[in-house]
């Protein structure tokens, strides 16, 4: 006895038209980069129809962040893009002493372009891994993944934790870098240039590499504008937009370095942009190691960790929305400037903001993250339509989102 | 340009919708009324010593906490910037208290799509023209929009896909497929003696 | 009497190549473990050599999953037919002068048609899973096989025109007066177009689409799960050990060596066929994968005219020359 | 199923007292399944958040979970083990539930991270408090993200767990 054979698949009928084919992919999918899903329209193997659905990590970050204290908001901006979480603290923390209005000594400012220059490598590198491993070269993973770890045990030398920091403090960092650490850094810059020349070796002379990626997922500069792509995706495109350069932060306006653009918007032009930035921040992490003035790290208006410093508050016992234990500060005093801000930052991804109200008191009455990855993602649908089903993982790896921060 | 003076020029071509301006560590945002919000961005997209090409954010806020009692409780907050002319700009259009909506701007920049789902969806600002207006985050099925402040940070009620679950694990149980009963904080019974 | 000896060749036929399934699995991971810059299996067994045999119970003893709206019938034939196509090719394969199960007149026929079968499984598999992704992986495979099996065919004839036979002994034999005793050099064409078929029939990387685990989850094996999941895996390693059998047959002249190996004539043939495997694994460590429409190309519009022009050339020659 | 305590195969009588044990056949039987799980565990894919991450790094070359027999597999079909690495979503949860619904017994369930263990400090409105409110967790593997080693620990302890199971393979075969 079999059962009738029940066709959930739609198997096409000619009837004239495109003949469809829905495919579901993810949220448990290796390709997905994580929990997105794609809700796919097939032709074959033509995407006729692609929209992509997010929100499987959305673990309520902007509502969260109203209800602590801006040093506390401060280790959630790690588990933004968990990847390069250095860069999201930075930016994190430049919005809020920004809006605060505290300043950051120089020698604090040179370190923290350090740790985001190596940020962003640790970042294109994993990006590099699974946008090989995605198109099918397995290989690179593994080679990125080595020297991605002598990154996380500089990190680890610096800090104490490998993927989520909390290192930037607002008004500084947290401690000092040991002669150790620039040492290891020196010895890790001076090999790393040549590792780049390996994996390049490994792909990017490689036919099968070339033809996946040049002439796919074309997005013309415009476009790219209209859709809001920043970071490496709209300078592949042409578009020169780097925030390090039109709106420099910390100590980026005393060091040289070029923005690498691309012209032709395909996913070869993104991943050569990527890979001249790799050899940028080498050069950008050289220099401040050379230029690293001496001088205090953290500023002497910075906010303390237990309670402001600046203004003497009245503080009541437990019982209150933390539970017991925890000491809130009364809503109601005017401790710190009010207004609003928003300071983006460039981070690996693109362009991340942070938009900032504050109502005077300890906590930020409303935090808005405009996570790059969000707005990647939902340009997707555009880019991918029309193409191939193996473009489409293509593209999501040439996108470089991460979905942690794309749903916050 | 100054963002002082992209305002008064705002101020100058749209008098009637102009209401304030804002300044705040040198960042200049103004307050407008959200009837026309679609000619301003164009105007300000468009305009050729404007040309503020690149809506960096956009989001809705929830004032009705704020200490300021002249602002409306809802706010969708648009912050421009120009990459050839390198100045930016916020807007902030001021969209009342009940039922809060505005035209959506997908017209002129097609990745305003999903920051409008977004807001619509944690926010529940709904955009008048918005071609697939769903939420986006959260599941179609939520009650309620989180990120106003009304709602609690744990949330109201359990969402209903949670509780179907729980069901569907407490049946499953049923016919062994955990009958051990690790599963659901249970801490697994010592080794008896036989 | 002849029937039982035939029945023990089997047996041991038999076992030999699941071991050597087994450890071609421990082998790649192995191999590709180093040139990754790690180890591989390390724990189960000295070195992980007890690594197949651990897979090998533990899938033996996982639960048998058929799902509900899955064809049963065919659900359950589809790795069978792998597995059986797969090892009755085996047959004919000649491991040395006289180490053949069946020497018959049409052995390479027989092999093709063997392996163009065991595709009947992947698209079987692919269809009665009715899951969208083993459907696309059916399909995927079913045309990679169609186009790579004419090429395939096509760079084989040049081989039979030279040897003029289709007895596998035979063309073992024919090579041994050619130049380093195999066909490699006067069929470079023929061997070229060969190789990247094979590596497209077996379903290897850069032609690994019908299971692209980046796109397809697992392709047509998504559904299937514990022992017919190994059976599907044990079809696929026997498939390259059969494509490298014919290779190592048809152009690097099979068991002939610089000298012969007393006591164990199949040396020389199981070193080459290892050299082959060798190949595969590396070559899945180094490169991405094809696009489908990129693999039709190669496939329809450089392979098949290249294997063309090489029958052509090499009937030519042969007429010429005597 | 798990640990069975009660020995179904031996019916006792009055008066006949129980050895602890197991059966002469069937126990090297059970240890050789025993070694054979344990030494081939294949997780299925299942990264959410941070944790992902390291779980690759663990599968990457300085860790190399490969040494274990340890193979990531795509398909839940395929797989024994499911590492969750992150934060599970209530959006998420039933997707979860579904992934583990597919694979085949004996399965295993590992939580990585405090999120998956507990929510960690996602206290809020969208976010489960711990995978174990859906799954029968086997391993927890605390930290927020646990470093590749710890997570290298979890499985080493599924190991022995697994290897004092007996006769988790009578029900469905």
């Amino acid at each position: 006895m079999t059962p009738p054979l029940k066709q959930t698949l739609e198997i096409p009928v000619a009837d004239g038209e495109a003949e469809r084919y829905s495919l579901r992919m993810g949220p448990q999918h290796p390709a997905t980069h994580g929990v997105l899903r794609v809700d796919l329209e097939l032709d074959g193997e033509t995407i006729i129809e692609c929209k992509p659905q997010v929100g499987y990590l959305h673990r309520g970050f902007e509502k969260l962040a109203e209800n602590r204290t801006y040093s506390q908001a401060l280790i959630l901006t790690d588990r933004l893009d968990y990847i390069a979480a250095m860069a999201n603290n930075v930016g994190y923390c430049l919005a809020v002493e920004k809006l605060l209005a505290i300043s950051v000594p120089l020698r604090a400012q040179y370190i923290r372009t350090l740790v985001c220059e190596m940020s962003r490598l640790c970042s294109h590198l994993l990006w590099l891994a699974t946008h090989a491993l995605d198109i099918g070269a397995m290989t690179v993973f593994l080679y990125c993944f080595r020297e991605r770890e002598i990154l996380l045990d500089l990190f680890e030398e610096l800090c104490g934790a490998r993927l989520t920091f909390s290192y930037p403090r607002i008004g500084g960092v947290r401690q000092d870098v040991t002669s150790y650490f620039i040492d290891e850094l020196q010895r890790f810059l001076d090999i790393f240039p040549s590792r780049i020349a390996e994996y390049e070796t490994l792909i990017d002379t490689n036919r099968i590499w070339l033809k996946r990626t040049v002439g796919v997922g074309v997005v013309s500069g415009d476009q790219a504008l209209a859709l809001g792509l920043t970071g490496a995706c709209l300078r592949g495109s042409g578009v020169d937009y780097d925030l390090r350069k039109h709106q420099p932060y910390d100590a980026y306006d005393q060091v040289e370095f070029e923005v690498p653009l691309g012209s032709d918007g395909d996913i070869y032009a993104r991943y050569r942009c990527r890979m001249e930035e790799m050899h940028q921040s080498v050069h950008i992490i050289q220099q401040c190691i050379d230029q690293l003035p001496p001088g205090p790290i953290i500023g002497l208006d910075a906010p303390d960790l237990v309670m402001p410093n600046k203004v003497p508050a009245r503080i009541e016992a437990g019982s209150s929305t933390y539970g017991t234990g925890l000491i809130r500060l009364i809503r109601d005093r005017d401790l710190y400037l009010s207004g609003d801000i928003y300071v983006a930052t460039e981070v690996p991804k693109g362009e991340l903001g942070f938009y900032f109200i504050s109502d005077g008191n300890n906590r930020p009455y409303r935090m808005h993250i405009r996570s790059p990855s969000f707005i990647h993602i939902g340009a997707l649908a555009t880019i991918a339509k029309g193409e191939m089903l193996a473009d489409l993982i293509a593209n999501i790896g040439s996108l470089d989102v991460v979905l942690g921060e794309s749903d916050r | 340009m100054e963002s002082m003076a992209i305002a008064d020029r705002l101020r100058a071509e749209f008098p009637d919708e102009f209401l304030d301006t804002v300044t705040h560590q040198g960042q200049t945002a103004v307050i407008i009324r959200p009837g026309r919000i679609v000619a301003i961005l164009r105007w300000l997209r468009d305009t050729d010593d404007l040309r503020l090409n690149h809506l960096r954010s956009l989001c809705g806020v929830d004032n009705v906490r704020r200490k300021d009692p002249r602002l409306s409780r809802f706010e969708v907050v648009y912050n421009l910037y120009s990459i050839p002319l390198r100045h930016e700009i916020r807007i902030r259009a001021e969209v009342g208290d009940k039922e809060p909506a505005i035209d959506s701007v997908v017209g002129l920049w097609s990745g305003a799509n999903w920051l409008e789902r977004e807001t619509y969806d944690l926010m529940g600002i709904s955009f008048n023209g918005h071609p697939d207006l769903r939420r986006v985050l959260l599941p179609e099925d939520w009650k309620g929009h989180p990120l106003r402040k009304e709602y609690p940070l744990k949330g109201k009620e359990e969402w209903t896909g949670i509780t179907e679950l729980l069901e569907k694990i407490k049946e499953l149980d049923q016919h062994g497929f955990d009958p051990a009963g690790h599963a659901h904080g249970q801490n697994q019974p010592d080794e008896e003696e036989p | 009497m002849t029937i039982l000896l035939m029945l023990v060749q089997i047996i041991v036929l038999f076992v030999l190549v699941m071991l050597h399934v087994a450890y071609a699995t421990y082998f790649e991971r192995k191999i590709i473990g180093h040139m990754q810059v790690r180890l591989g299996p390390m724990q189960v067994g000295w070195h992980g050599l007890l690594q197949p045999i651990a897979d090998g119970i533990k899938s033996f003893f996982k639960e048998d999953i058929i799902p509900e709206q899955a064809d049963r019938p065919t659900f359950m034939a589809a790795p069978i037919i792998c597995l059986v196509a797969m090892m009755t090719s085996l047959a004919v394969l000649p491991f040395a002068k006289g180490w053949v199960l069946a020497d018959i007149n049409i052995g390479l026929l027989f092999i093709f048609a063997m392996s163009s079968l065991a595709s009947y499984g992947v698209v079987l598999a692919g269809w009665a899973s009715n899951s969208k992704f083993s459907f696309l992986g059916g399909l995927r495979s079913m045309a990679q096989v169609i186009s790579y099996e004419i090429a395939m065919g096509l760079s084989l004839v040049g081989v039979m025109l030279m040897s003029g036979s289709l007895n596998l002994t035979q063309i073992v034999e024919a090579q041994g007066n050619s130049i380093l005793g195999m066909y490699l050099l006067p069929q470079c064409i023929g061997f070229f177009v060969f190789f990247i078929s094979m590596l497209a029939e077996t379903n290897r990387v850069p032609f690994d689409l019908p299971e692209a685990e980046t796109e397809l989850v697992s392709g047509y094996c998504t559904e299937y799960s514990g022992m017919r999941y190994a059976i599907f895996f044990m079809a696929e390693y026997i498939g390259m050990m059969v494509m490298a059998a014919i290779g190592t047959v048809c152009f690097l002249g099979g068991w002939n060596g610089p000298f012969a190996v007393p006591f164990f004539p199949p040396l020389w043939f199981l070193l080459k066929i290892y050299l082959f495997m060798f190949i595969f694994i590396w070559i899945r460590a180094t490169l991405p994968r094809y696009r489908y429409d990129q693999l039709m190309d190669l496939g329809w519009k450089l392979l098949i005219p290249l294997a063309l022009v090489n029958i052509v050339v090499t009937a030519c020659l042969k007429a010429m020359i005597g | 199923m798990g640990e069975i305590t009660e020995p179904s195969m031996v019916k006792l009588e009055e008066g006949v007292r129980y050895i602890p044990g197991v059966n002469a056949l069937l126990g090297p039987l059970n240890a050789l399944v025993n070694w054979g799980r344990a030494g081939s565990i294949w997780p299925v894919t299942f990264g959410l958040a941070c944790c992902a991450i390291e779980m690759m790094d663990a599968g990457a070359s300085t860790n190399d979970l490969d040494r274990f027999g340890i193979l990531f597999r795509a398909s839940p079909r395929q797989a024994d083990c499911m590492v969750v690495a992150g934060t599970l979503t209530k959006k998420m949860a039933p997707v979860l539930r579904r992934v583990y619904d597919q694979m085949p017994e004996p399965r295993y369930v590992l939580a990585m991270g405090s999120c998956a263990c507990s929510g960690g400090v996602f206290d809020t409105y969208a976010v489960t408090q711990g995978v174990d409110q859906i799954l029968p967790v086997d391993v927890y593997v605390p930290g927020c993200p646990p470093r590749p080693e710890a997570l290298m620990e979890g499985f080493i302890k599924l190991q022995e767990k697994i290897r004092k199971e007996q006769f988790r393979w009578s029900q469905w075969r």
